[in-house]
């Protein structure tokens, strides 16, 4: 990426910005779907229980701290592959 | 602009409002998709004795869709305070 | 999407029949995919069997069915959160 | 439309046309993926002995294509029917 | 695709080259996922061990064996149903 | 090509620059994404007794991310070699 000129980066920055809102809404809904996957198991009601609710949020804070020790994990490792 | 541009002005394209409207949909249909997956994973048997929905599985679905809306609602709004309380660099 | 003019709706709206044909090719391809993998286990022969020719057709149906419940709900449920 | 164009008319891209013939590429390598996961799962056992696929695998596969072949033909005409019966809204 | 003209035949040969890659390096990334799923399962050490990757290696083999296999196939079925 | 044109000619966009640009963040991201669920899935128990990572989550999270690293770049030998020994037609 270091061989784009000034006016392409401006305009792969763009691209970039709208891929970044794409990639964060995917990931919120890959969080809700197994969050709720993994979370409720009961369709006796209409409403989530207590535990069914904590459970979900705990999964989503859970998810969302795994994906960060993996990206600076990830981004270690590129450093270091890329460097060989 | 124009004095005679207003209601031509209005008239014309701009792409991003079409990005937007596109990725709203795009959005609504990628939820509508997981919704339908997770939903017949929860409450449809994979015996298959008939092409009917049973009365079982129907109301299944219906709790099913229910409680999902309440979930992506409430991851939401804990997103959203989790975002104020550490805002990404 | 209110925010539109008569020209950019009419642009979406090609966009979107796009999108539509899209939606309804993947959502084939996923019923075929779910439906023999659930109906089909048995590679002693290379022709569906009749029983599991009756289970993907069944298999099918109630997908369609599913989906279709799940997308009057899913209108209602929009609605009504959107209205909050 | 000129009398020179007709060779030259024919020559210039109708992005419709680009578009429907790479809708069509994208659903053949999309039921081919679909085709490649679903077989692997089927007929591919998950301890990975030998490099080679054995004779059983072999078969299978080829039994797995002709029969996901055969579904997806006869769910096409089911379809088809279907359409028919209930013409969407 | 036979109602294309030489130009268009042309342009979408650029972008099926483009796509070509690109389905490489997806059917790659699936191909890593995959086989790193069936062949490790322990995670008390950070290198891989020589019965993983021996493991891993196979089961590369073997998916790239058996998406040619798919592709012969599909390959023949397709000849066969366009002609009816 | 022209005298002053050095300077503005190193501003156009080239467009096959920016597509590769994309290409390469597109893989990344689909690595990273892989590798998200695929770890997910190896260290994190499906409980959730707590929000944050215990240590040995954490610890597994490490080790697999280095595991997932070694088998790409390994996978990615073996690919390059196998290629040469069967290039294809």
């Amino acid at each position: 990426m270091d061989r784009l000129n000034v006016k392409e980066q401006e305009h792969l920055t763009q691209v970039l910005e709208a891929k970044q809102l794409k990639e964060y809404l995917n990931m919120y809904s890959t969080l809700t779907q197994n969050c709720f996957s993994d979370c409720v198991q009961d369709f006796t009601s209409s409403k989530l229980s207590n535990k069914e609710s904590e459970c979900i949020a705990k999964c989503a804070d859970k998810f969302l701290k795994h994906s960060e020790r993996v990206g600076q994990r990830f981004a270690e490792f590129n450093a270091k592959y890329m460097g060989q | 602009m124009s004095m005679f541009g207003i209601g031509k002005n209005n008239q014309t394209i701009n792409p991003q409002n079409i990005a937007m409207a596109e990725q709203e949909v795009e959005m609504m249909s990628d939820i509508f998709n997981r919704l339908v997956m997770t939903c017949h994973k929860k409450c449809i048997s994979p015996k298959y004795y008939e092409a009917d929905l049973t009365k079982g599985e129907s109301v299944c679905i219906d709790r099913c869709v229910s409680k999902y809306f309440e979930a992506n609602q409430s991851l939401s709004q804990h997103m959203q305070k989790r975002g104020q309380e550490n805002p990404t660099p």
